[in-house]
């Protein structure tokens, strides 16, 4: 094929890419979007396979019938709470493949070009270090590798050294045009992965695999500056800036910063993202969490409480309600008749904010509901929606009629912290596996979530 | 000028036309103002507050005598006033002509709010949109108080409350007024009206309109008013209303027609099966009310049901009520005294001209002619 | 270096549409986004292509089978669970 | 089992301790309800609406003589209850020790409201909330019609009437009611109460706490309810509470202390610099006011401040007073009966532990022992 | 200078271009992003100078001089209500100057390169309409041309010969290298310009003007394929597609499209931006406009009227309001007395809103303010705010005390139409220079300026 | 056409750029940016300089004279009508 015609077609992909990351990021034309880099990358294979110096056939077939096979049985059969530790997979076979480019590049040509040869020590280091970590990664998730964070003695001045050593051995390999040379590197680069990963905690582990998505791209890019190709290095580029982007979003969203996440096992930040209460987790939500998990409802139900009067949070809430409304979601309120701190405290709170009564819904006439339900938004109640009433019978407040949303499917509560309400007792809801919490004054939470709703 | 403010005696009025706070204006504008001792007293204003204020305390002869009369209600009979004098105040003109043509004789130039036309630039001196207003307060509390039942929906763990159901006949000033006040109170409120324009006025207040099968009228030709509606669309309308009446706890009727008869909404059949210790307040009594069954001036049970004819209702909220129908009064005064405060009778302005019932020792109101020729 | 000069411009080029493409996207949409620009960055599979299809001695064409296997794997995978994954979305939108 | 409901003969009061709604449900599971002959019409229930749900229609005595009275307020003197029998009512235990002993001679075992502990769990037996509810929301409503002004803020063409400023003492169950209903209808609020945990659900209903130079009490440690305070703290109250009740339209008193005379908030002098108009509505007036000046039972003026002491405010919404309390009882009688609606008394309920006033011929509650020793 | 060095300067240049452009979008950072914009320039001329073939520097100076001083001039001296029709002038010379670095390669090289010659063909065309239409666009802002629609008989028709013959001129010059035809397309390409703008209407300009801008990038582009130059290309390219994109946006705000706008005279859409009535102009504005006003005062006043009533958007007024006093701006609201259709119509409703007491005031209170307020929004409020009750002796409601917010410096009026009241009389309010028209329901509209204040 | 195939792309890519750096103006900005963004399409200032520097015949010096005028009134002008116009949003950013 033209290498002009090719170059062009390579430019086509680029731009597949573009935009199929661009329709990546809304709910709405996501799967285009996949399916449109997916065309990318296939138009890019193909145009390759009919250009440039491809010889024999053989090894290429091979390789694609078992990665192509194997990668396909992973993706349909393993279960959907498996997916972050099978990306991180996915992420360490795309770093290991542009680190034996890169060394393959090495071995395969002579006489290379210093700045070749750069970019091939740039490249097996990435591509190394990408590949260890994200296996580490993967074994932390799918709990083959304790999720603690694990250190070696002494790991800072260990991992300093190493580093010294990644660029010494680079100004070797480039200096010596030295085969050895190249296998050290990336036995050092391997090793850096693991060591730089181990010690970060599993909840982090989708940002460490996103940042290191990211360098998995500026891995390509730099195989695509060995190899030449303006295909690889945009593409990388693309991938490597926008998965840095990613891995801030997230970051952010966890209201921690990378470096905080990189290095916290050596002091520092020492945030965790779930609220510890003894061995019992309550998971924390973002605004953001919250109003994808109600846009995309079919039927919410509203339960609020004292913390939403001490707030006055009423007219934010009916703002959100009346959104998610325009949305198509079905909304009700559900009024526990001792919420509040006196009879009607609710009623008069929503009827401030216009809530139509013919929404207002009883104990018992919204209880069976709840199982039909996809969320229910618990804001500033606590003891009328403690499941202890029904099943402890030790509590004060057993046998007391509550409003069973711990059997809606999902579960979010709007509240300061964990402390306890009137009763003065412990929450078991905020502990359960559907339960997410969004730890904000009423008011200043929810009006968030109307923001992030709009923005949907 | 000398302005006169005699006390209210009608049984049950509790309202004064000037307040201590209006008083002081107009003396500072070199008004002499001649108090009939104690007009105040029953609104919350003492005579010493009007003296205060600049105020001359009199008897009721000279408050009357004055130059320029400010009063609530029409003079009662045997009043004397001074001839070629002026008086301002609700005359009801309409309701009772032959009384104006008595009053034209004395000679006296008088002015009716009731005459005022509703026009925008009209609304300052507008006291029947003030006083209203109060009215439509009032009833509310009274229903509130008098019902059974609570107004607000509250869920308790005694049980939940359900919302009452208030039900707003006739939507001008006063029906407005009981609309947000018994929605303010957690109510759920519908109301209805022949008035065109009603429907969305009704809806802006948050309340529901009462759709019944008639033609609404455009109001626009008759100065903002109802007519009277024909007896097919009558027959309709209380068969349309019947339904809505007989589902409320609490029915406030308001509708009225200028110098005719209220309009009948609620027959005796339909109270009859209303529930038992449900409230209708009729603002309309005394012009006959909306419901068949009101005693004007009287509170009665027919069955388990309330029917409130007081006719006195603007009254318990008698400080506000005068303090509004003082600015009225005070606005109509600037209306027609020119420079240094003496009395001018702009004759050319609309709003003058058209509250004017008497005048040169005649009737002066085209409806008026009209209504004794 | 001057023929650098143009590699560097295209990834200079290429980093800012890569920052700027991505600027809100709601957190359900993080794994899946992940997943999918994890498979573009497969793109390697090119330099793996090339490398395998020069047919020389037996490491280098190890080297390249493995790097062809592997970013097989990283392609075909990850564009095929981010497909999975994103059907959730496919008539939640009313 | 038997149920009794006698008609309440106390003057004023309209209440029934059993509403046919809840009746229809106690017949259902198989109780027998005898309900005195027009027990229920003060509250709007026909004799024919009871035996439509399945109650028969008795005496007076054969109601109080039943397996299970179900009573509003304590039994008149004079009443023949059966012995061995089971009482439920607000008795007023803490007020009248003597009448308790009394009682327990008669061998009835008998269960007060008032000694409900008020747990989160007992809420739906806890009738003084239900009725201070009531209580809280008709006292508003008084105190608007009463007044002279208007509540909420009017800007209109006859000037701008400004809301009026309404402060509630004690924000307990009444108290927050009132303050919920009184900013319902556009007044400007404001509350105080000795407890801590009061600033905050003050605030909670949109109302402003007024600060007084005090050490608030934490209440947690007696059962939610305040305690007496200090002399030098009343002191400090009566000082810092003066200027904001001096500058109020309306006062709502709700201050009171279980089984103790209410504290004073109001001296006379207080209400003498009120402004004339004013009115206050003291609901403590049963156990003596929070205002100096009240008269129980009866509405004053003191100089032209109205001070209501009235105390069947919470008869005025008979309806669905009767209702939350008929709901209360049948509550309580859920926790005192097994299956097949036989009475078990289930002493090992702490709620129906701490109801229970007098039993085995004897006073049961602590309080009452340690008051009658 | 080295060649390699000067193309990593100019790629830093283009970096300061993007990253200016970036700064330039949000009001916070617009001038920091202007100034490095400039600077990136600054960087790329000095780089021009310092490398390449520059031999005379006497022509450059002069010209550097005379554009220089004159540009300053201009930007210093015009007046601020002049800026659109100087931003035209300005972009007019940027593509004529486009046009003649083609013609000067065209005429200084020999025997150029095919696709050389067709980017000098593309360049001298687009350079030359930019040149012309801008200063037709100039003329018509300026009040030089006619602010209507002025087209030629057949318009139709000669432009499409013209089109055509513009073509024909690229293949003649390709195929011949022949100067006097690089002449006739660059003065066809200048009356292209003008004939193609003149019969846009005058409200239309600042569209046209950025859609020329847009133009001129692309102008620089193609200059950039001539000379080879990669700064070139990357800035007309940014600049092309930016300006493609802020008219997208432009057009839009105004409820537009972009060929309606550039085609508009030959039938198709007949939607004038401001609405017509006889010879008065009422502003329409956008919510994002209202929302920008709004955000930037320091005082601003409410003025509610029926309107509001009807569409009950006390809940939506007050939550705009709270936006704002977040932002620092001092907002109170303005009760006429007769505003509504009840006396206290707007106290029931704004108490319902839960609007504080103590930020409503009285037409005597208020009306003292205005001069001082910035602006004033008024929702769905007419009769109470019609001036002519002040000035109009033969106006019904002449006399009526009325809240003067005309002289507030800024009027942002929110009623679906230019309908009158209820006193049925028109309003001269709505078509005062320093008022703003936001037709739509007040509780839409409002929504939508909430929206848009959030995301500033 | 191979030699276009690197600026075409850098064509591609700086379009991408500036179809993403802009994504949301609010209107007041609308002017100023305009006005910014035509200063930077300035740019072709260097081809001016070049066209100019170059010092040949009489026609090119002029054509190149006046290139360079233009492109810089269109640089000078623009930054600094720009900066003045962006000078109203100084102080007012609480
Ligand atoms: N209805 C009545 O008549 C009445 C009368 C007296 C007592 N009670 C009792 O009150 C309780 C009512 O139950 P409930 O579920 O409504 O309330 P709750 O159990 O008292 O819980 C209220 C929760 O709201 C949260 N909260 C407080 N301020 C907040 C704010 N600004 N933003 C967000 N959250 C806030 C608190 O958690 P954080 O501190 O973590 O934010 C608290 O846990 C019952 O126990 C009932 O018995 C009721
Ligand atoms: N206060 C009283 O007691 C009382 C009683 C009776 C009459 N009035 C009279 O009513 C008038 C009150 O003045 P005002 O300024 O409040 O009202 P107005 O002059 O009647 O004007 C209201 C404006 O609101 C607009 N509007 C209606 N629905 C709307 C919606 N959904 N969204 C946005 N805008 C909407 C209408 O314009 P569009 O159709 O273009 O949207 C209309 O021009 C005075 O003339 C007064 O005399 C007052
Ligand atoms: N221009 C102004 O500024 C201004 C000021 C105040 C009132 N107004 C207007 O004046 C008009 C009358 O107001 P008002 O309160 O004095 O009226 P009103 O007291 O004369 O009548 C009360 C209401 O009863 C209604 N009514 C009459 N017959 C009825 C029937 N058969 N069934 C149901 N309803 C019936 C009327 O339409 C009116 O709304 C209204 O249109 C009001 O908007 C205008
Ligand atoms: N657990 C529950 O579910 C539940 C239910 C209802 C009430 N409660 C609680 O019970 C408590 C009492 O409620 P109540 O309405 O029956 O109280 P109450 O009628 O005994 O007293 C009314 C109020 O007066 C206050 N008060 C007493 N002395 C005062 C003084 N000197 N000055 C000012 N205020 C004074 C009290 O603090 C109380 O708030 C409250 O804490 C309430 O929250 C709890």
């Amino acid at each position: 094929m033209n290498t002009t015609l090719a170059g062009f077609l390579y430019l086509i992909a680029a731009v597949l890419f573009i935009l199929g990351l661009k329709r990546l990021s809304s709910p709405a034309t996501a799967r285009a979007g996949n399916r449109l880099a997916a065309l990318g990358m296939l138009l890019a294979i193909v145009i390759t396979l009919l250009d440039r110096q491809v010889v024999s056939f053989a090894v290429i077939a091979a390789g694609i019938v078992v990665g192509g096979g194997l990668g396909a049985v992973l993706a349909k059969r393993v279960q959907m709470t498996a997916m972050p530790q099978l990306v991180a997979a996915f992420n360490g076979f795309g770093g290991g493949a542009s680190a034996l480019v890169a060394a393959g590049e090495f071995l395969g040509s002579e006489g290379l070009a210093t700045r070749t040869v750069v970019t091939i020590a740039l490249s097996t280091l990435i591509g190394g270090i990408t590949f260890s970590g994200s296996f580490v990664a993967f074994g932390k998730l799918q709990d083959l590798i304790s999720g603690g964070r694990v250190t070696y003695p002494g790991q800072a001045f260990g991992d300093a050294v190493m580093a010294a050593g990644v660029v010494a051995l680079g100004v070797w390999l480039v200096a010596a045009d030295s085969v050895p040379a190249l296998w050290i590197l990336l036995a050092v680069s391997l090793v850096l992965g693991i060591v730089r990963v181990l010690p970060i905690g599993g909840a982090d582990m989708p940002v460490v695999i996103s940042f290191l998505n990211s360098l998995s791209g500026v891995a390509a890019a730099t195989a695509g500056f060995v190899i030449e190709s303006n295909a690889l290095i945009i593409s990388g580029a693309l991938v490597g800036a926008s998965g840095l982007i990613l891995t801030n979003i997230m970051v952010k969203a966890m209201n921690r910063t990378l470096i905080g996440v990189l290095f916290m096992a050596f002091g520092g930040e020492g945030v965790v993202s779930a609220e510890d209460t003894g061995d019992k987790v309550a998971r924390r939500a973002s605004p953001d969490d919250v109003a994808v998990t109600l846009a995309y409802a079919k039927r919410v139900v509203i339960v609020p409480g004292y913390g939403l009067a001490v707030a006055q949070a009423q007219h934010t809430i009916r703002e959100l309600a009346t959104l998610l409304e325009h949305r198509g979601v079905e909304v009700h309120y559900a009024i526990h008749p001792v919420a509040g701190r006196m009879p009607g405290h609710m009623n008069v709170l929503l009827a401030e904010a216009d809530v139509p009564y013919d929404v207002l819904f009883d104990l018992e006439d919204i209880n069976p509901t709840f199982p039909r339900t996809d969320v229910t938004l618990v804001v500033g109640a606590n003891d009328v929606v403690n499941p202890s009433a029904r099943a402890d019978t030790t509590s004060p407040i057993y046998g007391m009629p509550i409003l069973d949303v711990d059997e809606s499917r999902m579960v979010v509560v709007v509240k300061r912290s964990l402390s306890p309400g009137f009763a003065g007792i412990d929450n078991p809801l905020f502990y359960n596996e559907n339960t997410l919490m969004l730890f904000a004054d009423a008011k200043k939470g929810l009006s968030e979530v109307v923001s992030s709703v709009k923005s949907l | 000028m000398q302005i006169g403010v005699p006390r209210q005696d009608a049984p049950g009025e509790r309202r004064v036309a000037l307040t201590p706070e209006v008083v002081r204006k107009l003396a500072a504008s070199s008004h002499e103002v001649l108090i009939e001792s104690t007009a105040g007293l029953s609104a919350g204003y003492t005579d010493a507050a009007y003296t205060d204020a600049g105020a001359t305390i009199t008897g009721p002869e000279e408050a009357w005598a004055a130059e320029f009369v400010a009063t609530v209600l029409p003079p009662p009979p045997g009043v004397r006033l001074r001839p070629g004098g002026s008086l301002l105040g609700m005359l009801s003109p309409f309701d009772d002509p032959i009384r104006m043509a008595e009053l034209a004789k004395t000679g006296v130039t008088a002015f009716a709010f009731e005459a005022v036309p509703r026009t925008t630039r009209a609304q300052s001196v507008d006291a029947l949109s003030s006083q209203a207003t109060v009215a439509g307060y009032q009833a509310v509390l009274e229903a509130a108080s008098m019902s059974d039942r609570f107004f607000p929906m509250l869920t308790t763990a005694a049980g939940t409350i359900a919302p009452s159901k208030v039900l707003i006949l006739g939507a001008g000033v006063a029906g407005l007024q009981a609309i947000a006040t018994a929605r303010r109170l957690g109510a759920v409120v519908s109301a209805f009206d022949v008035r065109a324009a009603a429907a969305e006025q009704v809806q802006s207040l948050g309340a529901s309109f009462v759709a019944v099968d008639i033609e609404a009228q455009d109001a626009a030709t008759s100065g903002g008013y109802a007519q009277e509606v024909a007896a097919d669309e009558q027959a309709r309308i209380l068969a349309g209303l019947a339904p809505h009446i007989v589902k409320s706890d609490v029915v406030i009727a308001t509708a009225a027609i200028p110098g005719k008869k209220a309009p009948l909404l609620i027959t005796g059949e339909t109270v009859e099966s209303m529930r038992a210790g449900s409230v209708i307040i009729d603002l309309a009594a005394s012009t006959g009310g909306n419901c068949e069954l009101t005693q004007p001036g009287q509170t009665i049970r027919h069955g388990e049901v309330t029917i409130v004819g007081d006719t006195d209702l603007v009254s318990r909220t008698p400080g506000h009520a005068s303090q509004m129908y003082a600015k009225n009064v005070v606005n109509f005064l600037d209306l027609v005294t020119g420079e240094g405060g003496a009395l001018t009778h702009n004759w050319d302005d609309d709003i003058v001209a058209g509250a004017c019932v008497t005048r040169d020792g005649a009737v002066a109101h085209p409806r008026l002619k009209e209504a004794l020729s | 270096m001057e023929s650098l000069l143009i590699p560097i411009t295209v990834f200079v080029l290429a980093a800012f549409v890569g920052f700027e493409v991505i600027t809100k996207v709601p957190p359900t949409l993080h794994t899946p986004l992940m997943s999918g620009s994890n498979a573009i960055s497969g793109i390697t599979i090119i330099g793996a292509i090339i490398s395998a299809g020069r047919a020389d001695e037996v490491v280098t064409s190890l080297l390249g089978f493995l790097a062809v296997a592997f970013a097989t794997i990283n392609v075909v995978g990850g564009f095929m669970v981010t497909d999975r994954m994103l059907e959730m979305f496919k008539k939640d939108r009313p």
